[in-house]
């Protein structure tokens, strides 16, 4: 991380950027928060460790507007975004210096809440550069540890690779985390009953408080007004008062990037509620590969989005009731 | 004092429930949040905190006001019925039953908003202490004693017995209906969990958080400053931090076109949406720095202004373990603390 | 499951107003009998439909949607029913990925000579609905009374 | 328990404090409905059994609200004096307005308030000189106020009422200024438009300069006695203030009131607060220098 730090400070001083897009130390141990930052000095704050999971890819749309280049660091599953952000004439290249940072997996301090850890003071293991794979916590109520694989997120588990898609440099090493299969979960629905599903998503989604945190966070869902923003739209977008409107909302904002979404897991990282909702993300990838081929939102700048495409020989909307 | 074992639990809450409805932490996929109890749901006492708070259970998300349906020439509304069974909640911890107090003063004042009312007086609430903090707390900070709820009854978790002592006469009122139940209790085992508590409260690292300069009369001087320039860039404007908040009071009106009639329902809004002072010639909120600048200045300014010093913020912690970008009060107060502004 | 003859479904037909739409028309004016409790909306191109006014369908007490439109190749707009055909397909796959009866929404592609098509379709459609029943999953209770 | 002890309007009388939310309108009539301009018209309602559907007092606001469109807080234009009516003067600009626009005489219409605070008429008003300083539809808040004065017109001392709009036909209540305010004994009008017309003879010009050159030729003296109330648009009132400050007027005799996004009317709701007042609870009447104070966010 310090090799990070010291590369920005220089890039810095020499003007190639006017500012820094990172992360800030949080004043806890799991909450470093993202941070512009347009001075050397204020960069002896800067960190990289294994709890900055937020995709800085989308703060870029507002930083391409900014004057002078912004240095920003990407990890592999960000740059598809930011590369899908480029498709869509979001973000501006040469307004952004990407250094490329290695990845060891990112953390959520509610799984390790999970495993009855409370009252956490402190946590070693995390560093971008260490290589131990358990977390040292020390807490009011005594030394915990957690292995670090169960405190990864989720996305993480399904990694999609430690490449790069899209850098100026890169710093720092990674390790690959993929111990699960993408769609093992999706499968595992699918496969349920009718009822089941349906009593599934009806529990996951009455959890659902309406706060658009998985709307504002998404890459992919850079509209400047947003369909449900509107006040003619008589099913508000802050009320939960009927089941019907959570699925209404979570449905249409996941077809709104189907064939865009990268499958970057903010979302799931940012609920509140822990609702997975990627699952809805990664049925549209499921179904968009099986029927009209592999295709990765972000692998490369400039492909064609799936639902901006067609071919003549197409599945008929009923394969739906033969695939069973 | 009186006690029940913890694995008598489940039978108090069924007696409870003869006699009107219970709210309490419930776990529905894996996460806790306050919900009404049946027989056999899996309440869960042992999580500190309910994502969102159980200000819901009066101040619900949200609520229909009126309906109305055309008859003929006029309209015809028909209010929605008032709360009028009495229920109770229980296992709410200090910070949120100090988040009613606020609300209190809010929907309380003249004019009374009669709904809230309604539930506030057939509500009796049980309050259960914490018996473990976490670091995101700082309810002392806010002259909550955790260790010390105050409500209609408060209740203590130690070891596999629950300690129980009523404190107002609806308390009086539960504790004599469910009176079977309990067994006296030696006041000296509660007197030990209470120092045990405020002992672990004193080692949070939020505890000696200072609130100097934050008053009433701050108004001037922390509008103009040019702080909120920089700490509200990493804000995504999503509501998370609003919704989760035991304190917040903003809400919205709105109609719903049921086809056959229109009902009007009341539901809550976030001060951090983009259209929450949208009008007719404008927004004068335009700017996300201004709504962050306002959520904050109406925690720590406005409300001390208007009440006589209270804020409104009881410490609860929910905005710091909950924001997607790790921003919230206690990083605010502190910025301008260093700053010395 | 024998339904009761009181249930009347309600269907929601969005029609391409080139093909379906004159199908329809042509259905009418050879009186084809088809029931009348499909609602139809003329919708400039297949294309058009978002899936949105089909889950707001839905919500408003629709029990089927059916959506119509030219065959791929003879659309007006040339490429309208293609992409229409993509976007339907997944979100007829995510609606019965979250538990929500198959065949309850359905599209179908009537020319404008295909009066007799459209009429059966709307037949086989109204009663398939009937078999599935009226549509709890995807409604909004405050629509129901 | 509760359940037995309802009575027919819902108060739950074991806890007689509630009375029927102020959140619930009542149901009146549209009894009159005058073509004042091409975008503005003044509703008169009625209570379904005839006479008011609430008291009020000069300067409060009453929240109109459309079951399915949405709701709004206008002024009641009628003076408090008017024992059989209350009007409404609404400019079509929005989705609200554009649907009040159609209806007609005998619609029903739901009403709530009286919301937010009235003009000091029995307090600091009394016996002093009063300037009224109108734009526009901003006439239609101090129309209450002024038509109390005629009606209680020895309480005041003399009353000069500044008023303009875009154009001639762009005058609200025109027909009332000619027969009645200009025919009250010490009650001069000046009206003026912005721009030149064919058939107007009165003055042209932007109000606020028509107010500095009435002030300056000493036709409206601002003496320690005299009390100004200005409301119109927000560019208007800026200026407004700034040619009422030239002639030496202090902010604390100047009263105006502000609009901002109003949702609840009592104050709860959290959406129209200028620091730490609300508009609809603690105005929305202000006196200037109190208006000075608060942070500039509206």
């Amino acid at each position: 991380m310090q090799e990070l730090i010291t590369r920005a400070k220089e890039l810095l001083e020499n003007g190639t950027v006017a500012r820094v897009l990172g992360w800030k130390i949080g004043d806890l141990p799991y909450n470093p928060e993202p941070a512009f930052f347009e001075t050397a000095e204020s960069l002896d704050k800067f960190v990289y460790n294994g709890f900055c999971g937020a995709n800085l890819s989308k703060y870029m749309i507002e930083a391409s507007k900014l004057e002078g280049k912004t240095l920003v660091c990407l990890k592999p599953c960000d740059t598809y975004s930011f590369n899908q952000l480029l498709t869509e004439h979001r973000v501006d290249r040469d307004k952004a210096y990407i250094i490329g940072v290695g990845c060891k997996g990112k953390l959520d301090v509610e799984k390790i809440k999970k495993t009855g850890i409370k009252g956490i003071v402190s946590i070693s293991g995390a560093e971008a550069d260490s290589a131990c794979d358990t977390l040292e916590i020390d807490t009011l109520y005594g030394k915990k540890s957690c292995a670090y694989g169960d405190a990864m997120l989720e996305r993480c588990h399904v990694c999609k690779g430690k490449e790069h898609k899209i850098y100026d440099e890169l710093i720092g090493e990674s390790r690959d985390t993929a111990d699960k299969e993408r769609f093992a979960e999706v499968e595992m629905i699918e496969a349920m009953s009718p009822e089941e599903k349906f009593a599934f998503f009806q529990k996951e989604l009455s959890k659902c408080i309406r706060c658009n945190a998985c709307r504002n966070v998404c890459p992919a869902c850079s509209c400047r007004k947003c369909v449900f923003d509107s006040n003619k739209f008589d099913s508000a977008q802050k009320a939960n008062v009927d089941s019907f409107e959570e699925k209404m909302f979570h449905i249409i904002r996941a077809f709104h990037v189907a064939g865009r979404c990268t499958d970057c897991g903010e979302c799931s990282r940012v609920c509140p509620q822990g609702i997975p909702l990627h699952l809805f993300n990664r049925k549209f990838i499921k179904d968009i590969d099986e029927l009209y081929g592999d295709y990765t939102a972000g692998a490369e700048a400039g492909s064609l989005a799936p639902l901006t495409d067609f071919k003549m020989d197409d599945a008929e909307p009923s394969i739906v009731n033969e695939r069973g | 004092m009186l006690k029940i074992a913890k694995k008598d639990l489940a039978s108090l809450f069924a007696l409870i429930k003869e006699s009107g409805e219970l709210y309490l932490p419930v776990k529905v996929a894996e996460q806790t949040n306050f919900a009404a109890y049946e027989d056999g749901a899996e309440f869960d006492l042992d999580t500190l905190k309910s994502v969102k708070s159980p200000k819901d259970v009066f101040f619900p998300q949200s609520e229909t006001l009126y309906t109305c349906k055309n008859e003929g020439k006029t309209i015809k509304i028909t209010p929605e019925e008032l709360v009028d069974q009495p229920f109770v909640v229980f296992g709410m911890k200090a910070c949120d039953v100090g988040g009613i107090e606020v609300l209190d003063r809010v929907f309380l004042s003249d004019p009374v908003d009669s709904f809230y009312a309604a539930r506030r007086a057939h509500g009796t609430i049980v309050a259960l202490a914490c018996h473990e903090p976490e670091e995101s707390c700082f309810c002392k900070v806010f002259g909550i004693d955790a260790a010390e709820p105050v409500a209609d009854v408060a209740t203590w978790m130690i070891g596999d017995e629950l300690y129980w002592k009523a404190l107002t006469e609806k308390g009086e009122a539960l504790t004599e209906k469910v009176s079977s139940l309990l067994t006296d209790a030696d006041e000296q085992v509660v007197e030990n969990e209470k120092t045990a508590i405020r002992a672990i409260i004193e080692k949070l690292p939020y505890s000696d958080l200072s609130l100097e300069g934050w008053n009433g009369d701050a108004v001037a001087e922390k509008f103009d400053s040019k702080l909120w320039n920089e700490l509200y860039k990493p804000c995504l404007a999503c509501g998370t931090c609003t919704f989760v908040c035991p304190t917040c009071q903003c809400y919205d009106i709105k109609d719903y076109n049921t086809g056959s009639s229109v009902q009007r329902y009341r539901c809550w809004d976030s001060c951090m949406y983009s259209d929450f002072t949208m009008m007719a010639h404008g927004n004068n909120r335009t700017s996300q720095m201004q709504r962050f600048r306002q959520r904050f200045m109406h925690k720590l300014v406005y409300f001390p202004a208007n009440n006589d010093g209270t804020y409104s913020c009881v410490g609860c912690g929910r905005c710091v373990d909950k924001c997607p970008a790790s921003l919230n009060i206690v990083k605010v107060i502190k910025a301008f603390g260093e700053k010395g502004e | 499951m024998s339904v009761n003859n009181e249930f009347k479904p309600k269907i929601v037909a969005f029609c391409c107003n080139w093909c379906s739409y004159a199908g329809a028309d042509l259905a009418g004016s050879s009186r084809l009998a088809y029931p009348a409790d499909v609602k139809i909306i003329r919708v400039p191109c297949s294309c058009r439909v978002n899936p949105m006014f089909i889950l707001r369908a839905f919500e408003k007490g629709a029990d089927g949607v059916i959506i119509c439109g030219c065959h791929p190749g003879d659309c007006h707009y040339s490429t309208g029913n293609y992409y229409a055909r993509r976007r339907m397909t997944l979100l007829f796959s995510m609606l019965d990925y979250i538990g929500v009866e198959k065949g309850r929404a359905r599209v179908e592609w009537v020319s404008a000579a295909e009066g007799v098509k459209f009429a059966d379709t709307m037949n086989s459609f109204v009663s398939k609905i009937k078999d599935l029943g009226e549509n709890v999953r995807l409604g909004d209770i405050r629509c129901k009374n | 328990m509760c359940t037995e002890h309802k009575n027919e309007n819902h108060e739950c009388t074991c806890h007689t404090g509630y009375t029927l939310d102020t959140l619930i309108p009542k149901v009146g009539i549209i009894t009159d409905i005058r073509e004042e301009t091409p975008d503005v018209k003044t509703f008169r309602v009625n209570a379904p059994e005839g006479g008011k559907l609430f008291e009020h007092l000069p300067g409060q606001c009453a929240m109109i609200c459309v079951p399915g469109v949405s709701e709004g807080m206008f002024s009641i234009t009628s003076s408090p004096t008017n024992k059989e009516y209350q009007e409404f003067s609404i400019k079509r600009c929005g989705m609200l307005t554009d649907h009040l626009h159609t209806l007609q005489v005998g619609d029903p219409i739901t009403v709530r308030g009286p919301y937010g605070n009235n003009f000091p008429v029995d307090t600091v008003l009394k016996g002093k000189d009063l300037v009224f300083v109108a734009g526009g539809i901003g006439l239609a808040p101090l129309r209450s106020v002024i038509n109390y004065v005629i009606d209680n017109r020895a309480d005041y001392g003399k009353v000069d009422i500044v008023y303009g709009s875009r154009s001639a036909d762009d005058l609200v209540q025109l027909k009332e200024i000619r027969e009645l305010w200009m025919k009250t004994e010490g009650v001069n009008v000046h009206l003026t438009i912005d721009r030149e017309q064919e058939g107007w003879t009165g003055n042209v010009g932007f109000v606020p300069t028509y107010l500095k050159e009435l002030g300056e030729s000493g036709q409206i003296e601002f003496g320690v006695n005299t009390i100004s109330l200005v409301c119109g648009p927000p560019i208007m009132i800026k200026f407004v203030l700034a040619a009422l400050k030239d002639m030496g007027v202090s902010k604390d005799k100047i009263y105006t009131t502000l609009e901002l996004r109003m949702k609840c009317g009592v104050g709860k709701c959290g959406r129209c607060n200028i620091g730490s007042k609300y508009v609809c609870k603690d105005g929305p009447v202000f006196r200037c220098d109190e208006v000075d104070e608060l942070p500039n966010e509206y």
